[in-house]
C-alpha cells in the first residue's frame, strides 16, 4: 500500500529498477539518507514549481476573468492571449526599486513578506493533489491546515505594524479581527466531517467520498453537509480575504491596508502568497467536501494522473467561483462581517454540529 | 483602558476622493468622530481667469469645471450671458443644445454608477458604465469633435449642426442603453451586499438637506419634490414630457437611485428629441443681423461676432446639472469682457453636508455617502 | 406684489430700494439689518440660499444673496453695499448651514469679512495666501509658491527658487 | 439580523452572477468592446479636434486666430519669408475657436491625438510641422 509522494518515487525507482543500484551506491558510503533527502528535495522542488506555475497561471486567468466579465480582453500582448503577462509582471516589480519606509522598522518590515509566505506553501503539505500524490499524509492534517493558515495574519499585523502608516495598521487590525472571527466558523464546519469521517486524515476524508449513491451521485460530503460546505466556503473566502470579504487590502478605504508601503520584490511576495493561498485553500474546499481526487477510473490510465486532473479541475472550479464572487458583489463593511461571522456562521456552524453529532449517534448516517 | 484618537488624512491623493479632496478624519477606532474637507488642490482661479477672457474665449473654460459633464457647464454660462444681451437661440439650436445635455445627464450618471461601485469594491459596474459612456462620447465626437471637453455651445446657438446620421445612432444608442440599464439594476439594485452597505448610510432629512444647500439628484433622494427644470422651466423643458425623480427614503441607496432613474427619465427625453427636433438655423442672427456663412469651405463653422459686448448688468441663472443646481452669476459693465463671473457649482454646495452625514460612521459609510454625493474635483475647486 | 417689495412692506427701515434683476425681484438692504432681513426672509418661506456672491467695484463691494423658495417657488435676490476699506457684514451660517462654505469661499477669493462666522478661513487658496485673487487690485505679478510644511500644513512664499522645478 | 433572515436565499447576488455570466459566454448582445489600442485603432470623427494644421496656401497670417486664442497658445512667427501661426500645443485647450475665428479657413485640427512628447520644448509646433498644401484636383 502506497502512502504518500515518497513511497510512490520509491516505487516507480524500484519498478523501472534503478532505486536498487542507487541505494546500493549510496550505501556503499554509508550515506543512505543522503539518497531520502535528494528525494524529498526534488518532491519539493516539484511542488514548488507547481505552485509558482499556478499562482502565475492564477494571476493570468483572474485578469482574464475580470477581462471577460467586463466586456474586455483582458491581458492579450504579452505571448499568446497574454499568457506571459504574469513573467512580465514579475520582472517588472523585480526590476522596481525597493523602498523601506524611513520610519518603518526595517527588520519586521523585510521580514513580512516571507511570513506571509510560507504558511502559503505549508498547507500543501497534507494536501492530496491525487491518489497517493501527497507530501506526508499527516494524522492531524486537517487541524494543521487550518492552524497554519490562520497563521498569516500574524505577517499581515507585522506588515502593518512596520510599515507605520495609519492605513497599514487599521488594514492590520481589520485582518486580525476578521481571521480570528472566520477561523471558528471555518474549523466547525470542519469538524461536522471529521465526526463522520472519524479522522483527521486528509487522505481519509477523501477516501470516505469514494463511491457513489444510486450509481449517480458521488458521496461527496457537499451532499451530506451543505450548510457545513456554505459556511466553510464563505469562511474560506473570507481567510483569503478576497472581494467581498478583502478588508486586510480594501483598496478603496485604506488605499492597499496592510502592503501600503510596500514595493518591487516584497510587493511581489504578497501577490505570490495571495494566489497561493487562493490556490490552496480551494484545494481545502475540494479535499474537505468536494471529493478531493476522487472520480471515475479510467483503467488504463494511472490513477494517480486520473485523480491529479480531477482534483485540479475541481480546485479550479472552485476558484473561478471566487473569482466570479469578485468580479459581481461588492465589498462589505467590516462590522457586517463580524457580525456575519459571530451572530450568524458560528451559531449555524454549531447548529449543524449539533445535528451532525445526533445522528451519527443515532446511527440515521 | 486608555485609548486615543487617530488623525487620518483621507486624501488628497486617494483612490476614493474622486480626485484630489482631502478628508481630515479624527478616528476612534474605526468610527468616525470628526470630519473636515479640505479642497482647493485644483483650483484654478476661472472666476479670475472669466475676467480677462472675452465672453466667447470663457466657454472653453467652463468645459474645465465639471469635465463629468461638461455640456450643462457650457450651457449655463451661454445662458447667463443670453440673458444679459437679450438673445434668444433658435429653436433647433435650443434641441439640439437640451439633447446634449441630456445625454451628458446619461454619461455622468454612469460614471457616477460606476464609480460609486467601484468605491464600494466592485470593479465591473465602472466597465459597464464606461462601454455605454464611450458610445455617447463617440456621438459627442460626431457631434462637436471633442469627447469631453466640448467648448460646442456658442452666445445665441450652437457651434456646429448635427452631422448626418447623428439621429440614427442616437437611436441605436437609446435602444442599446434601455437594455443596459436593466443589465445594472439587476446586478447592483438588489445585490444584497450592496443594499447593506447603501441603506440607512448618509441619512439626511429633506429640511437639513435644504439647509445644507444641496441640489440635485442630492436632494430629490431625500424627498424633496424639486428639478429647476420643471420649477423655472428655461430652454424647451416645458415642451418635453418628463418626471422629476423623487424618492423618500434620505438616505445612500435612494440617492444612487433617483439618479439610475434620471437615465430613463432622460432616454425618455431624448427619444422625444429625436422624434420631434424641427429644422431650422442652429445659430441666432436677431441680435448682429449677420447671416451664418454658408456655402463657406467648411460649413461647419457659423459665423459669431468676435467681439461681442452685452450692455451693462447682472444675471444670475441656474439650470440643472447632471449634479445638482449649476448657477452661473456674470457681471457685465458693457464692456467685451464680464466684469465678475461667479460660478455657483453644485459640487461645492453639495460637499457641504459631507461632515454632518459620516460624523459617526465608518470609513467605508463615508466613501459610500461620499460616492452617492456625486463630486467632481474640478468643479469643487473650480 | 413680489417678494422684494413684501420684504419692505414689512421691513421699511432695513430695505433702502426694490427693483428687478432681470426677472428676480430684487432688494438693497443695510448691512446692518442682514441678519434680521435674512430671518425674516427665511420666514417668508425663502429655505433655499442659492449663492453669495461678492462683487469688487473699486469703490464698494457688493453682496448678493440669491435665495429660492421650494414651497414658493419664487426667486428673491438681497445685496449688500460694503465701503471698499474695511468689507464686513454679518454671518448667516445661523441660519443657513451652507452660507458656512460660501461666505468662506466670498472671504476667501474677495476679501469680505463675515462677523460671527464659526471659522472663517480660507477654503479654495492655501492659508497664508496673499492677497485675494477676485480683487481688482489683486497684484498678479507676484507669484506665489505652495509647500507642504513638516505637520502637513501649507506654507506659502514668494520665494519658488528652492522649488524642484524643470526649467 | 431580521434582516439576513428575510434575505437569506441571496437571490439579489445571484441576479448579479446571472448578469456577468451572460458577459463572460457573450450572451445577447454583450461583446467585447475593448480595442487593442497601438496595434488598432478606432476611427476619429470627421470633425475630431486634435492637431493643428494650416493650408501654407490659404494662411495669410493675420493674427487673427492669435488674438482669440484664449490660452495664449498661438504665435504668430515668420517661417520661409511669410507669417504663419505656432502653437505650443503644451498650453492648447483644443477648443477650436481659432479654426472658427479663421477667415480664410486655413486653421483645421484634424491632426490626431497621440501628441506626448518628452520636452516642452516639442511641445510647440512651428510652421515646419503644421503646414500643409492643398492638393488641387484638377
Amino acid at each position: 500500500m502506497i502512502a504518500n509522494a515518497y513511497e510512490l518515487i520509491v516505487n516507480i525507482l524500484t519498478a523501472i529498477g534503478i532505486y536498487e543500484p542507487v541505494y546500493g551506491f549510496f550505501q556503499s558510503f554509508g550515506l543512505e539518507y543522503l539518497l531520502r533527502i535528494i528525494i524529498v528535495v526534488v518532491e519539493i522542488v516539484v511542488l514548488l514549481v507547481f505552485v509558482l506555475l499556478s499562482v502565475m497561471f492564477l494571476s493570468w486567468l483572474e485578469r482574464k476573468m475580470f477581462g471577460w466579465v467586463q466586456s474586455r480582453y483582458g491581458p492579450m500582448v504579452t505571448g499568446p492571449h497574454g499568457l506571459f503577462q504574469p513573467i512580465a509582471d514579475g520582472i517588472k516589480l523585480v526590476g522596481k526599486e525597493d523602498i523601506i519606509p524611513a520610519s518603518a522598522d526595517r527588520w519586521i518590515f523585510t521580514l513580512a513578506p516571507f511570513i506571509i509566505f510560507v504558511p502559503a506553501l505549508l498547507v500543501f503539505v497534507p494536501l492530496p493533489f491525487g491518489d497517493t500524490l501527497i507530501l506526508s499524509d499527516l494524522r492531524m492534517g486537517l487541524i494543521y491546515i487550518i492552524a497554519i493558515s490562520a497563521l498569516s495574519p500574524v505577517s499581515i499585523l507585522l506588515a502593518g505594524w512596520a510599515s507605520n502608516n495609519k492605513y497599514s495598521l487599521m488594514g492590520a487590525m481589520r485582518a486580525v479581527a476578521q481571521d480570528i472571527s472566520y477561523t471558528i466558523p471555518l474549523a466547525l464546519a470542519a469538524i461536522a466531517v471529521v465526526l463522520y469521517v472519524g479522522s483527521l486524515s486528509t487522505v481519509d476524508i477523501v477516501r470516505a467520498q469514494e463511491g457513489t449513491w444510486f450509481g449517480i451521485i458521488p458521496r461527496w460530503f457537499i451532499f451530506m453537509q451543505p450548510l457545513a460546505f456554505i459556511l466553510f466556503l464563505i469562511a474560506s473566502i473570507a481567510e483569503m480575504g478576497r472581494i467581498p470579504f478583502d478588508f486586510q487590502e480594501s483598496e478603496q478605504e485604506l488605499v492597499a491596508g496592510f502592503f501600503t508601503e510596500y514595493s518591487g520584490m516584497k510587493f511581489a511576495m504578497y501577490f505570490l502568497g495571495e494566489y497561493a493561498h487562493l490556490f490552496a485553500v480551494s484545494g481545502v474546499v475540494v479535499t474537505i467536501f468536494l471529493g478531493g481526487w476522487t472520480g471515475p477510473v479510467l483503467s488504463p490510465i494511472p490513477v494517480q494522473i486520473t485523480s491529479l486532473v480531477y482534483f485540479i479541475i475541481k480546485t479550479y472550479a472552485v476558484i473561478l467561483f471566487a473569482m466570479w464572487l469578485r468580479d459581481t458583489v461588492p465589498r462589505v463593511r467590516i462590522d457586517q462581517l463580524l457580525n456575519l461571522g459571530w451572530k450568524i456562521m458560528i451559531p449555524l456552524a454549531l447548529l449543524n454540529l449539533l445535528v451532525t453529532s445526533f445522528l451519527l449517534t443515532a446511527r440515521v448516517i | 483602558m486608555e485609548t486615543d484618537e487617530l488623525l487620518i488624512n483621507m486624501g488628497p491623493v486617494h483612490p476614493s476622493t474622486h480626485g484630489v479632496l482631502r478628508f481630515k478624519l479624527i478616528m476612534d477606532g474605526e468610527i468616525i468622530r470628526d470630519c473636515k474637507v479640505v479642497m482647493g488642490y485644483l483650483h484654478r482661479g476661472t472666476e479670475k481667469l472669466a475676467e480677462m477672457k472675452t465672453y466667447l474665449q470663457f466657454i472653453p473654460y467652463t468645459d474645465r469645471l465639471d469635465y463629468i459633464a461638461a455640456m450643462p457647464n457650457n450651457y449655463a454660462y451661454v445662458r447667463a450671458v443670453e440673458e444679459l444681451a437679450g438673445i434668444e437661440a433658435p429653436l433647433r439650436a435650443e434641441y439640439i443644445r437640451v439633447l446634449t445635455m441630456e445625454l451628458n445627464r446619461i454619461t455622468n450618471h454612469l460614471v457616477f454608477m460606476g464609480s460609486l461601485l467601484l468605491d464600494l469594491g466592485a470593479s465591473t459596474p465602472i466597465m459597464y458604465g464606461f462601454r455605454e459612456r464611450e458610445k455617447a462620447l463617440q456621438l459627442y465626437e460626431m457631434l462637436c469633435g471633442a469627447r469631453m471637453t466640448f467648448s460646442y455651445m456658442r452666445v445665441g446657438g450652437v457651434r456646429e449642426d448635427l452631422p448626418e446620421g447623428f439621429i440614427p445612432r442616437l437611436n441605436e444608442f437609446i435602444k442599446d442603453m434601455e437594455m443596459r440599464i436593466v443589465d445594472y439594476e439587476q446586478l447592483i439594485n438588489d445585490n444584497e451586499i450592496f443594499l447593506l452597505r447603501m441603506k440607512n448610510i448618509g441619512v439626511i432629512s429633506a429640511e437639513e438637506a435644504i439647509n445644507y444647500g444641496m441640489t440635485g439628484p442630492s436632494l430629490r433622494g431625500s424627498g424633496v419634490n424639486y428639478d429647476i427644470r420643471k420649477l423655472e422651466p428655461y430652454s424647451i423643458y416645458p415642451d418635453l414630457d418628463f418626471k422629476a425623480c423623487v424618492r423618500k427614503e434620505c438616505d445612500s441607496y435612494a440617492r444612487y437611485l433617483v439618479r439610475i432613474d434620471e437615465m430613463k427619465e432622460s432616454l425618455h427625453i431624448l427619444k422625444q428629441i429625436a422624434d420631434t427636433i424641427p429644422a431650422g438655423e442652429i445659430i441666432t442672427t436677431q441680435k448682429y443681423g449677420i447671416a451664418p456663412v454658408t456655402g463657406a469651405p467648411t460649413s461647419v463653422m457659423p459665423y459669431f461676432p468676435r467681439i461681442f459686448t452685452p450692455p451693462e448688468g447682472e444675471v444670475y441663472t441656474r439650470i440643472e446639472a447632471p449634479k445638482g443646481e449649476l448657477g452661473f452669476y456674470v457681471v457685465s459693465d458693457g464692456t467685451t469682457k464680464p466684469y465678475r463671473v461667479k460660478i455657483r457649482s453644485p459640487s461645492f454646495c453639495n460637499l457641504v453636508a459631507i461632515p454632518k452625514m459620516v460624523v459617526g460612521l465608518k470609513i467605508p459609510d463615508l466613501i459610500a455617502a461620499f460616492g452617492t454625493i456625486d463630486v467632481v474635483l474640478g468643479d469643487v475647486d473650480r | 406684489m413680489n417678494a422684494a417689495e413684501e420684504l419692505k412692506q414689512a421691513m421699511p427701515a432695513a430695505v433702502v430700494s426694490t427693483g428687478m434683476q432681470l426677472n428676480k425681484p430684487l432688494a438693497i438692504i443695510q448691512k446692518e439689518e442682514l441678519l434680521k432681513v435674512a430671518e425674516k426672509v427665511k420666514e417668508m418661506g425663502f429655505d433655499n440660499l442659492s449663492v453669495i456672491t461678492g462683487i469688487d467695484y473699486r469703490d464698494r463691494f457688493e453682496v448678493i444673496y440669491n435665495f429660492f423658495s421650494y414651497k414658493k417657488k419664487e426667486n428673491l435676490v438681497l445685496k449688500i453695499i460694503l465701503d471698499h476699506e474695511a468689507p464686513a457684514v454679518d454671518s448667516l451660517v445661523s441660519l443657513w448651514k451652507v452660507a458656512d462654505w460660501l461666505e468662506r469661499e466670498t472671504y476667501d477669493l474677495v476679501g469680505i469679512k463675515f462677523t460671527g462666522h464659526p471659522n472663517l478661513t480660507r477654503i479654495l487658496l492655501p492659508n497664508g495666501w496673499n492677497g485675494h485673487p477676485l480683487r481688482k487690485d489683486y497684484d498678479m505679478e507676484t507669484e506665489q509658491f505652495v509647500t507642504m510644511g513638516e505637520d502637513g500644513e501649507d506654507i506659502v512664499s514668494t520665494d519658488g527658487s528652492n522649488l524642484l522645478r524643470r526649467k | 439580523m431580521a434582516w439576513i433572515s428575510k434575505n437569506w436565499a441571496m437571490t439579489g447576488i445571484i441576479k448579479g452572477f446571472i448578469v456577468t455570466l451572460k458577459h463572460i459566454f457573450h450572451i445577447g448582445n454583450r461583446p467585447i468592446v475593448t480595442v487593442q489600442y497601438p496595434y488598432e485603432k478606432m476611427k476619429l470623427a470627421p470633425r475630431f479636434r486634435g492637431r493643428h494644421s494650416v493650408d501654407q496656401d490659404a494662411c495669410i497670417g493675420c493674427g487673427i486666430c492669435e488674438s482669440n486664442c484664449p490660452n495664449g497658445t498661438i504665435r504668430i512667427v515668420k517661417y520661409n519669408g511669410r507669417w504663419f501661426p505656432e502653437f505650443n500645443l503644451g498650453m492648447c485647450l483644443f477648443c477650436g475657436l481659432c479654426m472658427d475665428a479663421c477667415p480664410m479657413n486655413a486653421i483645421k485640427m484634424d491632426g490626431g491625438y497621440e501628441l506626448a512628447d518628452y520636452s516642452r520644448e516639442s511641445l510647440v509646433y512651428g510652421p515646419d510641422r503644421i503646414l500643409f498644401k492643398k492638393e488641387v484636383n484638377k
